[in-house]
């Protein structure tokens, strides 16, 4: 199969009116030493059936979980029907970037509702259209505390999601800042009295995440004080978006920026991405954020419309001054998460409110079988940490019941030996947990 | 047409939630109060108006699958609905990254064949399908060059970047603490050799090349280039958006490319989403291999699993695996053409865009006459010149002809571009129509400018006020 | 637009089909030649086109999902998103009907529970779902009676029809050869019913009434015209399409009818398609249950299977089991929501219509002022008089302001006639709307009678040319 | 769940506008005694997660065959990407039948486009927008021919579809028309010497069917020849649409009306509908034909447009003279076969010739097995009918494999004992019919 339309006549008609014998005098620029014959050991062809076949094969490679109980950093949650019917309307997806905005309006104006939303949502002023997941988002807004302050240092919970971490590390070292990690306290919230210690004048900003990668709740008000106390923004992450509907936004309680993965809002686990980096912050970082941002203005009528604004901090016309270099961002998945958004309104307290009374009957089932018990006091939302005898043993057991059980935590924290990170969503009913308890029994 | 808050009203939701099923606690015995939130301001809309409102909307944008859309440098091929089918299936929808490896063995084989594939199609030694995008894989590559400098103790602080090159590569040289100084273009639109001559010393860690460039022409004096570039220890890095004009006809690692990002978006037809998501993989030559970031997919007997055990990779440049559901349908598109389908796509790509270019020549100014590859530029200045029209008022025109107008503006070595980038599966009757709504507008610029700086005329709204947008930015609505 | 053919050229194609993997014959030693076509005249067109020329069509059409659409009888109520993912199951949609029991019971169970269902919701005795719409649904119906009589060796010839009735029934009546006779509304529009008693006699086999009928008006007398059907030994038919007025407030099968048909694409919220495919249930009394067509799904244990077992049947109308997937969303909507939620839609409904009947009172005149549920029927005559504006273009100048026209000219009783069925998915706010649509219209009847004459202005096309479409025929496209 | 947007205020403002104080007056018609308080026995409302939950449940008792290979009047048959896609646009699928042709555009274009597609796929000169499925196209035919020729008697090959000869038996009754079943010879193909016999002047129609229910193809144009010669017409029907890629169609051998099911284009088997019936015919009966038409025509510009025309042949004008009763039809089914056989275009005759290559090859596999053996000479397309030892038990041992195996002849025609009726289409692979002859052996 090709897509290409042309039939031998068009290519006849068409190199003439070139004025080139053969498709090959329109390679000539390529020197002939490095010109391919064929690329090697690619298999042919197929056909459209035949396609399908081999795809299909390769997914029946892959067990469908009856159960899945992981979340750190990814959820499954009820995807409304509403979004991917939308989603799917060509318009949308087969569009390129909204450069062009009288014929971009309805992309537009999706991604102003979509800025809206996140910005109330996550009680801050504005938003930008999307980064490329939680983790991208929340080194980039590091990055960017950086260059704003000059400062050198960031200071990062360690109960921030591991993967986040390492991005953040990473973004951190490719601009020569110093990531210093923060310890979690007994409750599994950061531990403030480390942090106050380790804030200084050189501190750029501090990163937490709430509900942390235990689940737990942070404190994100105490952080902002010890944080703006000496100068230092204060970036707040979080995994699950669903935990807005219920919790106080880090916006509300002093954070600066505020950045998240935005996957639970009606987009599929796809096995890690495409995934959606929320970007939010307070006013007076409009025109320092990152990223794309749909702004109103009026046409020559002076009928409201959208465009694509602020576009002089984007790096294609900064250039080399730019403080960030991202272009394509992740448009159909925020649209997705606009429509979410719009779908649950304010059932999304509702639902958050499910997902906490669920998880907290199934942290109490667990943790009273004999040996297995919760190790952190604070709060949490739809996550939370066990202790039990063998951890990878109890994984096993649920793995061949066709279940994905807990996140193993001791890879990333050695000191949390046989610890579990369990998450339960609304899709898992009681029936489901009594079984699960059942079969670690 | 309203936006979604303005049709809200209080007691309206599209979704409901289940019931519990589980005994129900009072939440603030669960969670402390200075915890949760107090209002939540969300829209609230019956679902025959949530519908009504995104399918409008929707009828309010412009796709490749209504018209054509010559967008230069993105590439908007048609995307084969085949793609979007296979991607749709629940295996690879509803997985979590997370689960064992066991459960994903389709996954880890399709991204490990992947992998496989761009190795053979670009002559590099290995890949990582882990970034986001094209600029998400600069990033990295950057990074990458970085870190072997790094372990070998070399300080290079200058990365050279050719003064077509798009926005995005200074960006990412900036982003990974590189000074970038600007590489000159000859006559020809390729490199000025002398200036990279005067340019390339010890200090420079790497040139960012993209060939064929932003003008669709290719770098003749690709192995000159290189050559200067490797003798002073230097490396070559690739900007691959667009390789679609050369799949199947060269390969970046022949030519000498150290390291390159593909953009599966636009060469491996994947739909842009009105912006994203895409695929940013990341090609190396042997020496960088080791630098790739973390998990890379390795194969054990015919079992595949993750591996972070790579001591000297640079680490992470985001969460999980990369934008896997992007990634099947890059490899199903590939698989379906398979090596002639890639390159007679490369072949049709480039005679489009070369009959374009000898249509629209004697209207338009053309800054470089020579073949080129997979678009062309041309420039408005002769529109400019003789009406005060501008670019954009040429492209806004064209919207009324029932196109996408191309890029504009860009490359910035074109005063006044117009970069048209057809692309191969567009058929010469497309092309004959879209030159002929080209040549009217020519036309129309001399006998009626005034008609173009008004375009354009068949939108839902006219032509905007970006100033007014960038001056008093409204980017999140207000309850009036 | 250009036609599909218009756009063909030899040798393009969007589908390929693949290489045999089986030995390939010559294809004459298989099939004798002359079995065998000359030409094959299909359009050729590669996917790029053919998705653009649909996709473009595809705009060019107005459904529920873009706005309101109060086209009376037709219950155009918002079809939620969920019915279609569900009916989208592969389960569902890739199995063959001839698959062994085992392999089907999900469906078996699926089907036998809807007739439950049904059941419950209009308190029959038994129904068949294999109907494919409200019309075939009738001539099952119909069939079902007349069986009932050859059993009973009962010669009646006669089908009574109120003047109301939509022209399906008195068709479903000829269809078995029955004589149709008229039966008249009364003043109140209802069943007059001194004709009835007039022409009840032993010669009628039954009475097909449309209760609410398609003036939106419940017949008051229900009770009596019941009981002079049955005192003669004839049987009530219901035409069941209005069933969305009375949904969980009564029962058919209370009332007194014998059989009914079912329009589930109506009532149960399964989209039209643009003309279908529908659904078409046909509902029983215990008396008539032996007379359904085969198969039925029958019960044994918690085993379910088809049977053909029936040897009174009527036989079968169509082959196969009805529209299955259509019958899944049904069953996935009456699931959703349950006895309550049946019951808001039916309320809802009525709610609406007499909203819409008490605000356009005063414009436009109601030929029958009473209570309605949950359709209103009024007439454009006052506007003919007025200024000779008919009720075609007031219907053609509602597009301009966004909205599908109302039925028109039907039913027949009401000269000019405007029959506006909102549905109860549509909120007030819209309702408001299209009511000050009406009212703007019917002010512009008077002051530019000429505008609604040329009206629709912002469709695709302008008013069309019916008279020649009749006059000569063109239904397929010839090359020129 | 439901669905209506009304909150308690819309609802109280609306009955003041009515003029009521309770929704209960607006039902005040229906008299007391029959009013309901509450739908009995009817399952609560379910929100979506738990519908979507339900109908997962009811779908997983579903078993999805590895292979089938069962025809007998529904195809599984390769459906292009394209087709569900475009199928799918709301546009199309919301939308009633186009009565106001301005705003339907569209749908009447793409069902002239289909009419045009299927009177040159029949070789006949007219199509109509649809009808139910092919049985009821064949008996509307049938009846449809009685009624012209004012004819009682109607004769039926009883190699014509078993559920095609119910239908049209059941129309024909209620008709009172007399039906007579003319054998098939031993070759397969309708006993023509017999037809020759019953055909005289009370005959309004013969129906048959090609390629016929056994996979036989017919001689149509001996057939016709037969009807026409005491004046009878010839209703030629089909079931999988894809044998008119390859063969001859009945329009070009004589046929009056081709009429057919059309779910092999593009519509997917569905348990047995919604399905597609074809009805196509000769010029001359354009006024008589049931069912919708789109017509082109021009609007008051004199540009082309398309409206739904000749309505006075439809029930809702002449009523109780109607020859037909169909209304809603198909559409949507034939805009699917529209987009697919614009999709394969003349690739339909390659998919043909792979269906017949295949179908060979499997044919003498099979044959070839000890005590199986095909019964029936005349050439076939991609169905044929072979006696075994034991039929059921080989039908048996394929199910246990996941395969649905061929259709029990025995049960519509005692006389073919231990025959099945097997189809292979381009879905089945060689290394599929291997491995079933593997199984059968
Ligand atoms: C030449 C070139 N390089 C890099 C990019 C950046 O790619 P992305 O938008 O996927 O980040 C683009 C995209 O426009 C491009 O055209
Ligand atoms: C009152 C009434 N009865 C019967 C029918 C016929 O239903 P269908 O179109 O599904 O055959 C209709 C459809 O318009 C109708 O409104």
């Amino acid at each position: 199969m090709d897509y290409c339309p042309h039939t031998k006549e068009d290519i006849a008609r068409m190199q003439k009116a070139i004025g080139v014998k053969d498709i090959e005098e329109l390679f000539a620029d390529i020197p002939k030493k490095f010109r391919l014959k064929k690329i090697p050991d690619l298999p042919g062809a197929l056909s459209e059936t035949e396609t399908i076949a081999l795809m299909k094969n390769i997914a029946a490679r892959n067990f469908m979980p009856r159960l899945t109980l992981t979340g750190a950093g990814a959820y499954a949650h009820h995807i409304p029907a509403v979004v991917s019917h939308l989603v799917g309307r060509t318009e949308f997806y087969s569009a390129y970037t909204p450069y062009q905005a009288e014929i971009s309006q309805g992309l537009l104006q999706a991604i102003y509702e979509y800025q809206t939303m996140v910005a109330n949502l996550t009680g801050t002023d504005i938003a930008n259209a999307s980064m490329y997941d939680g983790a991208s988002a929340m080194a980039e807004a590091a990055v960017l505390c950086g260059k704003m302050s000059g400062r050198g240092k960031i200071l990062i919970a360690r109960s921030v999601h591991p993967e986040y971490r390492k991005v953040a590390q990473a973004y951190a070292w490719a601009n020569s800042y110093v990531v210093l990690e923060i310890p979690y306290a007994a409750d599994g919230q950061v531990d403030t009295k480390t942090l106050r210690k380790e804030i200084d004048d050189n501190t750029a900003a501090v990163l937490i995440q709430s509900p942390n990668f235990f689940g737990c709740i942070e404190d994100v008000a105490a952080v902002s004080e010890a944080a703006h106390a000496r100068g230092a923004l204060v970036i707040s992450g979080f995994t699950d978006g669903t935990s807005l509907g219920l919790l106080k936004p880090a916006g509300c309680a002093g954070a600066d920026f505020v950045v998240g993965e935005g996957q639970s809002f009606g987009n599929p686990l796809n096995y890690g991405g495409p995934y959606l980096g929320i970007f939010a912050a307070k006013e007076k970082y409009l025109r320092r954020i990152p990223g794309r941002l749909a702004g109103a203005t009026v046409d020559k009528n002076g009928k409201r419309g959208f465009v694509l604004t602020l576009q002089t901090r984007e790096q294609h016309i900064r250039r080399e001054k730019a403080t960030s270099n991202i272009c394509s961002n992740e448009a159909l998945c925020a649209l997705a998460a606009g429509i979410y958004l719009a779908a649950l309104g304010k059932n999304l307290r509702k639902l958050a409110l499910l997902n906490v009374q669920k998880t907290q009957y199934f942290k109490e089932k667990v943790s009273s079988l004999p040996g297995w018990r919760t190790i952190f006091a604070a709060p949490v939302y739809n996550e939370f940490v066990v202790t039990c005898p063998d951890a990878r043993q109890a994984n096993d057991k649920l793995r061949r019941e066709g279940i994905i059980g807990g996140y193993e935590l001791q890879n990333d924290y050695p000191e949390l030996e046989n610890s579990l990170l369990f998450c339960v969503t609304e899709l898992i009913s009681k029936e489901d947990m009594d079984r699960v308890v059942g079969i670690l029994k | 047409m309203e936006l979604i808050f303005e049709i809200s009203k209080p007691g309206r939701a599209t979704t409901d939630i289940p019931q519990s099923d589980v005994p129900e606690k009072d939440i603030s015995a669960i969670i402390d109060a200075r915890y949760l939130r107090d209002e939540l301001d969300l829209p609230e809309v019956a679902e025959i108006d949530l519908v009504r409102h995104y399918t409008n909307l929707s009828r309010r944008n412009f796709g490749v699958d209504l018209g054509f859309y010559p967008l230069g440098s993105c590439t908007m091929k048609y995307n084969p609905k085949i793609n979007e089918t296979v991607a749709a299936f629940p295996e690879f929808t509803c997985l979590h990254p997370y689960a064992p490896a066991d459960f994903a063995q389709g996954n880890l084989q399709l991204m490990f064949s992947l992998q496989q594939l761009l190795k053979n199609i670009f002559g590099m030694a290995e890949f990582t399908l882990q970034p986001a995008a094209g600029a998400h894989g600069e990033l990295t590559g950057v990074m990458v060059i970085k870190k072997y400098y790094e372990r070998r103790g070399e300080k290079r602080g200058i990365v050279l970047i050719p003064d077509t090159a798009h926005g995005t590569n200074p960006a990412s040289g900036a982003l990974c603490g590189f000074e970038t100084v600007t590489l000159r273009s000859n006559a020809d639109g390729g490199v000025d050799i002398e200036h990279l001559k005067s340019l390339m010393d010890e200090t420079v860690a790497a040139l960012m090349l993209t060939n064929p460039n932003t003008l669709g022409l290719f770098e003749r004096n690709i192995e000159q280039v290189a050559q200067l570039v490797h003798d002073r220890g230097g490396l070559l890095y690739g900007d691959g958006a667009n390789a679609n004009a050369f799949l199947g006809k060269t390969r970046p690692g022949d030519l000498g490319f150290d390291v390159i990002q593909l953009n599966l978006h636009k060469t491996f037809s994947t739909p842009h989403g009105g912006g994203g998501p895409g695929s940013g993989p990341v090609g190396v030559g042997s020496k960088l291999v080791d630098f790739l970031p973390v998990p890379r997919i390795v194969k054990d007997a015919d079992k595949y699993k993750l591996s972070e055990n790579f001591p000297h990779s640079i680490g992470r440049v985001r969460a999980f695996y990369g934008n896997f559901n992007v990634i099947v349908k890059a490899y199903t598109y590939i698989r379906s053409l398979g090596a002639e389908g890639l390159t007679r796509a490369a072949e049709m790509a480039v005679l489009n865009a070369n009959y374009i270019k000898e249509k629209l020549k004697p209207y338009y100014d053309l800054p470089y006459d020579r073949v080129c590859m997979h678009e062309c530029v041309f420039s408005g200045k002769k529109q400019v010149a003789e009406s005060g029209v501008h670019t954009t008022d040429i492209a806004k025109r064209l919207i009324d002809f029932g196109y996408h107008p191309p890029t504009i503006y860009f490359p910035l070595i074109v005063p006044e571009a117009i970069m048209i980038e057809p692309t191969e599966t567009e058929s010469v009757e497309t092309l004959d129509q879209f030159c002929d709504a080209m040549i009217a507008i020519a036309r129309e610029t001399k006998e009626n400018p005034q008609r173009l700086k008004d375009a354009p005329f068949s939108t839902p709204v006219r032509r905007l006020d970006e100033v007014l947008a960038a001056r008093k930015p409204d980017v999140a609505w207000k309850k009036p």
